[in-house]
């Protein structure tokens, strides 16, 4: 199982700011499977200036995923 | 050198002054205390609310502060930043920098207020009259960040 | 809008939290706390004394925070500056700026400063363990004063 | 009577800090009388950037005085 969080307007779409899911291999197939879940939340984690970070860290490319990892989506930063 | 991110209030004054104490080495202390307002461009405001997300905000807020500290050379910082809902009037960000003379302690507060405004970890929402929504900076906070890479 | 020249000692701290009290109007807040240094220029310092002109002092100082407030468009300004004898560690003036928008507050807060270090009618009077020195502002202090009128 | 009052080093070259004095007629007068009481302090007076103010004004040029002025002399500033 792996923790996937949502931040800000996000988890406004989504209904939900954190949950765990079954781990897919990859982080675009988490985005597939968000997609077909809830299409309103899958188009806006594929908007523009929406970052991924896999464990705290951001990263810019599809990367391989692994139980136990923490997924957050994060939309651009309103800054402090 | 410390970074503190957190839900709870804090009072400014009391910072500065735990900040301060005995500190004879420095020269100047700058502080800035970000206010929450009653207004934005007219809109009144009930509430605001920051999502950060622990554990990811602080150390992006901290490789703030080591950049602050290594470009103006000051001898202490100290950030706290507030999330979760936050009420008009109340403190939502402060920033206290100690130099042994005051140009340094003035330039790296502005720095990291400048930083924060823009690359800090938070999304924010405003809630008032006309209902909730998201915020992004201001142009005018873009353009102050730009100031720092010009020289 | 307030100046204060006193010999009483002050908390910093104290001050920005009376400043700040139920500010929902203005943004952001930036304080100056100037102490009195143990060391400069690696002579050490036991004493410093700051010699003012009641009556004249004060008037000079408000002229500053005229203009300050007038350049600057800030929502309030308080000053308190010490004289007489000065301990290293204690505060020797505090400069507390509110604005809608930050930059405004450093800006006022920061000329003020290089203004009050330059022009404002205090003598000074420097003792250790070498003895006593008047003393005049650092080169540094000239420059700074300079960068407002360029603008 | 009026009052003379001497800011900063001015006060330790004569030695005090506030007199009360017969009122000479004009700024320049009372200068000369200074300098024949102390010739330390008077020359001090006539030093690089020590300026004179009356009642508080700071005074480019000779002028009047009359009874119960105050007149002080302010070595150059240290600033705050």
């Amino acid at each position: 199982m792996m923790k996937v969080v949502l931040l800000g307007r996000l988890r406004d779409i989504a209904g939900w700011r954190e949950r765990t899911i079954d781990a897919p291999a990859t982080l675009s197939a988490l985005r597939d499977l968000l997609y077909r879940e809830d299409a309103a939340l899958g188009e806006a984690l594929a908007g523009k200036g929406v970052q991924a970070a896999v464990n705290k860290t951001l990263m810019r490319e599809d990367v391989a995923l692994a139980a136990n990892d923490e997924i957050a989506f994060l939309p651009p930063m309103s800054g402090g | 050198m410390a970074v503190r991110v957190q839900t709870e209030a804090f009072d400014a004054g009391r910072l500065l002054s735990e900040f301060s104490a005995g500190r004879a080495e420095a020269g100047g202390v700058v502080s800035f205390t970000g206010i929450c307002r009653d207004t934005t461009a007219g809109a009144g405001v009930t509430t605001l609310e920051l999502d950060a997300y622990p554990g990811f905000t602080e150390p992006a807020i901290e490789a703030m502060e080591a950049e602050a500290r290594a470009r103006f050379g000051v001898q202490d910082v100290l950030i706290v930043h507030r999330h979760g809902p936050i009420a008009p009037g109340e403190a939502i960000v402060f920033v206290v920098t100690a130099a042994e003379h005051r140009r340094a302690a003035f330039e790296a507060a502005d720095y990291l207020m400048d930083r924060l405004k823009t690359e800090a970890p938070f999304w924010k929402k405003e809630s008032g009259p006309d209902g909730q929504r998201w915020i992004e900076p201001r142009d005018g906070d873009y353009q102050d960040v730009k100031r720092w890479s010009a020289k």
